[in-house]
């Protein structure tokens, strides 16, 4: 399994990471069990995104995902961030080994809970909610895997 | 980013050692001759393979040169004496026993007897890394006719008590085929001693090419083959033989034999440095099994909480060292290693070990290396986990 | 006896080609990686691997690179295939159609399919050495699933009509594999053209080493696989890949295929020389499936009466010249072969066969040494045998 | 398969090779069928075999175990002679190899035959019969085979 340069260059120098302390809005998903996890604190200014940091405890596309996301949300509406889908975040790091795909539903279904999460703190209708597969209790995120064993 | 390279992954595959390589190639272009051909090119690539069987004997320790049967590789060898041995003699039902931490090589055909009629028994091994002779005592049926347990697991380099295991197993009329990939050549492997029917080796793993391998079947024990044909190796593994895997095979064992009371002691020094200098200077890493009775010298796995292992293996690659994470080498997938999970080993702290394989070409300096490298890469992946200041919480609760 | 040494047994095995050896040496000491590992030398190990098959996959004309799995040998290829198609998707039970002169790594597990529940159909070749598409037609059922038929046959060297078996294959729903041990790099092999969804391969046969081979199995065909374990290979074929063996076939693959305008035209050249020579020196031999429509540039396949397969072999051997009879290589037994008597060939004729296969290396001044050699032989062998007489009475009585 | 010296020394120089024009007794076993013919024929000089020569269609064991079953007959009485058993011929040769055991069989039968045939001759009892393997109509020469089949 070989991982493009974009993703290489994205895992070594992550951008964007961190936590915005007096963050308006934040999404986590995932968990240890599952050997993935993200956290996307974002500043929302005149409804689009501001500034956005990430935190993500993952694999190599994991993180590489984490860190694209992060890039392609910041200046976006709110509307715009909770549309990019899993496959625009792999065609932006220029593709990812097919084991690895369900890897980008964890940066956006992470944008998409700090999305939510500012809009409810308003007071305001969530407009992803339905979408985020991290969401449904039968989510696997390793479906997909097609890996090898041990040797 | 760096020119250095430090390859820390032995018990994934070895280099071929060059001394290997030049015995191996006459039989390439020169002896080149099918071993089945009367002919003399036929005769002296006979005479060469028979050299081979007779030296990998005499070094396991077999009664007989044609207890060996030379195959393609670890895998094949496993296959082989899972389905062979379970369905000799036309046997199409029957209870097996596989230890929980097998190598899917034999975890697999295991599984598929199981969809054919056997059935099949996962024999969990005690949170120490072994398989218990108890636990297999309490397994053991009347209808077992076949007990697998790995001589070394390849992730955590446990050893297992085999002879005990065995003479379990032939009590209750079953046979004990050993996964003997990791162990033969880098400990003391003797078929008489271990007294089992059967045993599988890899070339790979002992400084032979890869695509070698070899299987031990206990004289008069009765198999079905698995690769049939034209009944090469006395009918029992049909193909025409790799006369040059052979002799590599045969010369790598032999090497590793002859190096072994030096290389052996040395390779567990350096083993200990390393699991000292890392427990040392990781914060709540912790040693894989570590109350093994037994263990190789050259395996250390590692749990280190709160970072994945991919993740740590990639930035360790960046800087040039090659080792490997979770389950070994399932590179491609985030699945947790069934090893680590059937020693009792937390999911989440599954997905963070770390396995480190050392060998022949490993120096002092390569494992200091790695420990200095280690540290700022498990710092900054800690540092980008977004729970790991709630997990350190909950690991220092637990060590109250 | 002599110092003289004149290999003509290139269907038997071929020496490696030193360019191959060249090419695959790094791989061994220098580029071990495995190819599973993430880390820089397992990634290479990767792009070795995968460049290797990309170039087997162009050279055999298959539409991605994932069609081409590597196997050990061919006869791991034709395990894989007939028993892995057959049993595809937990299948128990169909009708198989084998040629009756198949290779015995495709005759023997279909005879073991046949004991599990699969009915298996030998379909004889016709006397000129070739499987009939008619009788192809006739054979097929409703129910076949799979169907074999070589594509040269490795004794009597006839080239079969692949591409109409394949088409009536899958007018009934069939699907079709064909052993191409023996043509690969020889004649055109190309699986498109050829329409088959799976094809056997050996590297042994290629001037590759031992231990080498590869299965084509055509996109979207579904099959169970046969070594199991790891997931390697894309989950088709389990085992640590024989990167350095890769490299060795596909290298010696584009060598037979960039060879082949020149060579194939020599080889032609020098086996009907051979075969003219031959029957015009000795009396009452005849050239096996002489009237083959098509056929292998490299084989000649005679039968000598009133003379012993191994017997001229032996004497021959003394000679420097190795050559092969019978059942080719079922040197160790007087079982005649089971490829002469399909197309006819009498019983006792069938023990005084003579398969000669040029290759490479092969020379005409070997020709005329084998063909000079080969005269006082027969006449010898002729004089000791008791019932030479009478057989050269019965043969000018046929003859009239 | 590999044999030993002393066959390969039989084989490709077979010591009484030929027919006795006058011969008192001649014996002929096996078929062009199962690939093996052989043909003894005897002088008997006071009961002893004086003089005895061979000719056989066969594999090299096969030839190689008639020449040698030559030299050990030669000399002894009709009874020492029809007793040579298989293993003896194949001792004599330095081994067989296993799939080639049967081979022997050929030439102690074909002596044997060549005994009875001259005692028959002269009106006695025929010593041999009832021990010649290729008499048994069920005799499979290949029956201990235990060869490879084809590359
Ligand atoms: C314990 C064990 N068994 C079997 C195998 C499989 O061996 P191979 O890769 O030669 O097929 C390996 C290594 O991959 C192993 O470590
Ligand atoms: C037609 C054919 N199929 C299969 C095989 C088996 O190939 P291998 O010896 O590589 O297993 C051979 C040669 O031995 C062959 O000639």
């Amino acid at each position: 399994m070989i991982y493009s340069d974009k993703v290489m260059d994205h895992f070594g120098n992550p951008r964007n990471v961190g936590v915005i302390a007096d963050a308006d809005g934040v999404g986590e998903v995932g968990n240890p069990v599952c050997g993935d996890v993200m956290k996307i604190t974002i500043k929302v200014d005149d409804d689009r995104i501001g500034d956005i940091k990430f935190q993500t405890l993952g694999c190599g596309a994991a993180i590489a995902t984490s860190s694209i996301v992060t890039e392609m949300a910041k200046g976006m509406t709110l509307a715009e961030a909770v549309a990019i889908t899993k496959s625009q975040v792999a065609e932006e790091l220029g593709g990812l080994p097919p084991a690895k795909m369900h890897c980008s539903v964890l940066a956006t279904d992470g944008l998409k809970k700090a999305v939510d999460d500012y809009l409810v703190r308003h007071g305001r209708e969530p407009i992803a909610v339905g979408t985020i597969a991290h969401d449904d209790p039968d989510f696997d995120p390793h479906a997909e895997d097609d890996g090898e064993h041990a040797h | 980013m760096t020119e250095r390279s430090v390859y820390l992954d032995y018990a994934a595959t070895t280099p071929a050692d060059q001394r290997v390589v030049d015995a191996m190639l006459p039989y390439l272009t020169e002896h080149y001759g099918n071993a089945n051909s009367m002919y003399r090119l036929g005769r002296d690539a006979s005479r060469a393979l028979e050299d081979a069987r007779e030296r990998v004997a005499r070094a396991i320790g077999a009664a007989r040169p044609d207890e060996v049967i030379f195959t393609s590789c670890g895998t094949e060898s496993d296959n082989t004496a899972i389905i062979g041995l379970a369905t000799a003699a036309g046997r199409t039902s029957g209870h097996i026993i596989v230890s929980a931490f097998e190598h899917h090589a034999v975890l697999e055909p295991a599984w598929r007897l199981g969809k054919q009629g056997f059935e099949v028994t996962e024999l969990p091994p005690r949170p120490d890394g072994t398989v218990h002779p108890d636990d297999l005592a309490a397994a053991l049926r009347d209808d077992t006719v076949l007990v697998s347990v790995m001589h070394g697991n390849n992730e955590i380099g446990t050893v297992q008590p085999i002879a005990e295991l065995a003479t379990l197993a032939h009590e209750r009329g079953a046979l004990l085929h050993t996964d003997a990939a990791q162990t033969l050549g880098k400990i003391d492997f003797d078929v008489a001693a271990l007294g089992v029917d059967a045993a599988s080796f890899s070339g790979h793993k002992i400084y032979a090419p890869k695509g070698t391998g070899a299987l031990y079947l206990k004289g008069g024990t009765r198999m079905t083959p698995y690769l049939i044909g034209g009944g090469q190796e006395s009918k029992r593994r049909s193909g025409t033989q790799n006369v040059a895997g052979a002799v590599a095979f045969a010369t790598a064992l032999e090497l590793m034999d002859a190096e072994r009371p030096a290389e052996g002691p040395r390779l567990a020094a350096l083993r200990d440095r390393l699991v000292d200098g890392l427990l040392g200077r990781i914060e709540y890493a912790q040693l894989n099994a570590a109350d093994a009775p037994v263990r190789l010298p050259h395996i250390a796995n590692f749990v280190i909480p709160g970072v994945e292992g991919e993740a740590m293996l990639l930035h360790l690659d960046a800087a040039g060292i090659a080792v490997s994470t979770g389950s070994a080498c399932s590179s491609g997938s985030l699945k947790p290693s069934h090893v680590l999970l059937s020693i009792g080993c937390p999911v989440e702290f599954a997905h963070g070990s770390l396995r480190v394989s050392l060998g022949r070409y490993t120096t002092e300096a390569d494992v200091d290396y790695l420990l200095e490298t280690l540290v700022p890469v498990v710092d900054r992946l800690r540092q980008m986990n977004p729970l790991y200041e709630k997990m350190v919480a909950g690991l220092a609760g637990a060590a109250d």
